[in-house]
C-alpha cells in the first residue's frame, strides 16, 4: 500500500533529537498502551502482518500528528472494531454493554516468559533452493497493492544486487489476510546514488529485505 | 475465528473511530485496558509483567555482553556473523523479535546503521525498546536518503572514505552493530567492556570509546 | 523533491466529498487570503516556481492538517520571513517594527485587470526543434532532488508515449532558484495499469505534463 | 532583490514560524493583512478589488459560455480543440491561469478528468477558483489512481468499455473538459446550452444533462 507509513527517503521532516526519551513505568500510558498489545485476546490470533496492515490504515493526518503509542492504540482499537468486539460507545466510556463468546482466559501473566523466550518467527522450514543468490543482480518491481506489502516504496523500479539469502519466511502481503505462503527472502544492497538524486557520497549502501516475488532478475 | 480482512474498510473503521473518541491518549488507553478486562480479554496483570521485563530483564544490556564476547573471543565472534541467532543463545538470551538476528560489523572503512522505514521494527530480547529517536518520522524517513546528515546529528562525523550501509528491518530480520572496538581497550574485560557499548553504538548512531558510560 | 505535497496515488485518504463549499467573500479570512497572495509585494518579484516551492517545505503534519488557504498563508510569511522583510514577533502581534527599504509602491485596485487579462505565462518563444514527438516513447527518470520539481512522483521509472507538445516552457526546478532555462514540455500519456497494482480498467491513462529533461527515450 | 533559495533553510524555517503563531488562521491572516499594509507592501483596496473579480467577473460562467458555443459552432469548436487559447480569446476572457488552456473532448467512448496532484493548478480566468474538493487530499491522490471509484462518489457510474484518461496539470497547461452535449438539447441556443453546463462537468466529474441547472 502506498501509505503513509512508508517514509523512507520522504523529505520534509527535521533533524534528529537523540536526547529525546520516554518513561517506561507501570503507570505510563505509553508502557501500558506497547504491554497491552502483547496481551490482550486478539481475534483470529495474533498476526503480526495485519497488525501492520491496520496500523497503515490509519488516515494520514492522524499517523503523523500522533504519538507512536498513541498510532498502536488507533491500530488496535480498529483490530477489536474490526469484528465486532468493541464499540465507539464502549471506547469512550471504558464500560462493556457486551462480552465476546468463546475467546477463553486472558493470557496470564505466567505466560509472558514463554512468549519472551520463544518470540515468533516468520521463518518456515522449507528445502527448496531460492531463485537468486550473494551477486545477483536483481529489479524490485512495482507493487503496490490496496492491502498489505513490505516492500518499501524507494527501492521500487531500483536495481540491486542480493547480499544475503535468510531462508524461507512467510510473504506478509498474503501471511496479512491469513494465507500463509512462504519465500525466499533476501537482504538487497541498492546504491544510494541509484535511488536519490541528492546522496552524498559514491560508496554507501541501502539493504531492505526482500521477498522473492517482490523481484525480477535483470 | 474468521476475520474479515479488507482494507478499504479498515481504512472508514479508522476514520470513524478516530472521529468520535477522545482526543487525550491517556485517557483511552485506560479506558481500553478497563474495557477489555471486564470483557474477559485481558489481565492487567500480564501488562504489569510486560512492565517489569522491559523494564529489568531485557534491554541493551544483553546486546552490550553480546558485543563484548565477540571482541574477546574469537570464536564467538566467529559464530555471531555466521549465525548470530545460535550464538546468542548460547548466552541464555530470548529470542522475542529476534529470532532472525543478523550482525553487521563496523570497521575503519565501513560503518553500519539500522532503521526500519516502515514501521519500527527492533530486536526486543536483545536490545530492549527501541529509542524514541529511532521511531520518530525524522530518523525513518531521513536515515535511508542522507545517513551522514542524520549521523552528525548525533555527533558522529564519518569520513569520506568510510563505507556507509543502511540496514532496513522491513521484514522479521534483525539487526545489531557490531561497533568497532576502541584501540585503548587491550585491558579490559568482557564485563569492563560491555559497560562502555552503548545502546546506539549497536544501532550505529554512536562509536564506542573508553571514556564514555553505555545505556 | 519527495514531499508530502507529492500525493498522487497516495493510499489512505476517504472518499471525496462533492458537496463541500467554503464561502467567498470580503469578510471571509480564506477569500482574503488567497487575494493577498496576488497582491503583496513579494521579495525578488512574483516566482510561482518558487512559491509553490515554499509550500511544499511546510512540515507535513502541518501540511495535511491546515486548510488550504491556510498553507498558502505558512507558504507566504515564509516567502516573506526568509527575506527578513517580517519576523515571527511582527506577524504574532501584526504590528511593524521595521519597513523594507526600496520596495516602491504596493500594487494598486487599478492593476488588477491588467493582471487578470494577461495572467502570467511559462512558455518562451523558442524555435528549436523538441526531441520527442507524439508517438514516442519515453521513461521518466528518477529525479527528486532536495529542491523544486514537478515531476509526479508516481510516474518515475514508468514508460509513457507523448501525447502532445506544448512549446518551451521554464523548468521549474531552475526557475524556482531563479535560473530561467525552458524546455520543451509534453503531455505524456502512462497506462494506469503500468502505474498501479490496483488500477481497474486496462484501457485508462493517466498524463502529467513532462518537461524534456524529465524523460529519457525508451 | 537577489533572493537566497535554500530548500533547507525554508524547511527550518517553516517549522519555526508554525511552533511560535497562534493556530487560529483568521487571526494570523488578518494580523498579516495590517502587518503588510504598515509596511508599505500590500493596499487592502486591491484585495478587495480581486474578490470583487472572483465574485462576479470570472467563473465557471465563462467556460460554460466557451461549451455551449463548441456545441453550437463547428467551427469554433475546431478551432477550440486546436488552440483552446487563441478561439477562448475571442469570446474576450482574461487569461490569467489559463494562458496555456488544452480542451479534452468526452465522447460516448472517452471520458476526461482534470486534477493537479501536486497543489492545486486550475485555470482560474475561464472557471473561477477550484471547487473545495478539487483542492481535498482526496481528490488529488486519489482521482489518478482510482478515477472510477472517485466519480462514483460523484453520482457518476463509468460503463467498462469507457476509457478514462486523468489530465494532472502539474505544468502551466491548463484544461477544460468539454462534456458531451445531452442528446435531447436540440432545440436550445447558446444561452439557453451554456445555463446547462456545470462546473464539475468541465472538470470532469459530472455529465451535463438538460434536467440539471449549471453552477
Amino acid at each position: 500500500m502506498d501509505g503513509i507509513h512508508d517514509m523512507g527517503g520522504m523529505h520534509g521532516f527535521g533533524p534528529v533529537d537523540p536526547s529525546r526519551e520516554q518513561p517506561f513505568s507501570k503507570t505510563e500510558w505509553r508502557a501500558r498502551m506497547f504491554c497491552l498489545e502483547l496481551s490482550y485476546t486478539q481475534p483470529g490470533g495474533f498476526n503480526v502482518d495485519w497488525l501492520r496492515h491496520v496500523l497503515e490504515c490509519i488516515p494520514p493526518d492522524v499517523y503523523l500528528t500522533s504519538d507512536y503509542f498513541d498510532r498502536w492504540y488507533w491500530r488496535d482499537v480498529g483490530v477489536l472494531a474490526n469484528v465486532g468486539w468493541v464499540s465507539i460507545d464502549e471506547l469512550a466510556s471504558g464500560v462493556a454493554t457486551s462480552r465476546p463468546q468463546d475467546v477463553g482466559d486472558p493470557l496470564p501473566p505466567e505466560a509472558v516468559s514463554v512468549m519472551l523466550e520463544q518470540g515468533l518467527d516468520s521463518r518456515r522450514d522449507v528445502a527448496d533452493p531460492p531463485a537468486f543468490k550473494p551477486g545477483d543482480r536483481v529489479r524490485a518491481k512495482f507493487h503496490s497493492p490496496l492491502g498489505a506489502t513490505r516492500l518499501p516504496r524507494y527501492v521500487r523500479g531500483h536495481v540491486g544486487v542480493i547480499e544475503q539469502y535468510h531462508g524461507w519466511h512467510v510473504l506478509p502481503d498474503a501471511n496479512a489476510v491469513g494465507d500463509e505462503r512462504p519465500e525466499p527472502l533476501y537482504s538487497v544492497g541498492f546504491l544510494a546514488q541509484d535511488l536519490w538524486s541528492d546522496a552524498a557520497a559514491p560508496g554507501d549502501k541501502v539493504f531492505p529485505c526482500l521477498w522473492e516475488s517482490y523481484l525480477e532478475r535483470e | 475465528m474468521k476475520v474479515p480482512k479488507e482494507t478499504k474498510k479498515i481504512m472508514e473503521l479508522e476514520k470513524e473511530l478516530h472521529s468520535h473518541l477522545p482526543s487525550d491518549p491517556a485517557l483511552r488507553v485506560k479506558a481500553l485496558e478497563s474495557l477489555l478486562v471486564e470483557k474477559g480479554l485481558l489481565n492487567s496483570a500480564t501488562i504489569d509483567r510486560w512492565i517489569e521485563v522491559f523494564s529489568d530483564e531485557v534491554g541493551p544490556k544483553n546486546g552490550a555482553r553480546v558485543v563484548a564476547k565477540a571482541w574477546s573471543d574469537e570464536a564467538f565472534k566467529k559464530h555471531l556473523m555466521a549465525d548470530a541467532r545460535k550464538a546468542v543463545d548460547e548466552l541464555g538470551f530470548p529470542r522475542l523479535e529476534a529470532n532472525n538476528l543478523v550482525v553487521v560489523e563496523n570497521t575503519p572503512k565501513r560503518h553500519n546503521v539500522v532503521v526500519c522505514t516502515l514501521c519500527s521494527c527492533y530486536p526486543w530480547a536483545i536490545m530492549g525498546l527501541p529509542p524514541t529517536w529511532y521511531r520518530s518520522f525524522e530518523y525513518r524517513s531521513r536515515v535511508v536518503r542522507d545517513p551522514r546528515g542524520v549521523l552528525r546529528e548525533f555527533g558522529l562525523e564519518l569520513d569520506d572514505d568510510v563505507e556507509v550501509r543502511v540496514w532496513d528491518s522491513n521484514a522479521d530480520v534483525r539487526y545489531m552493530v557490531l561497533p568497532e572496538r576502541p584501540p585503548d581497550s587491550e585491558g579490559l574485560n568482557e564485563a569492563e567492556l560491555a559497560a562502555l557499548v552503548s545502546r546506539d553504538a549497536m544501532v550505529g548512531t554512536a562509536k564506542v570509546t573508553t571514556t564514555e558510560q553505555g545505556n
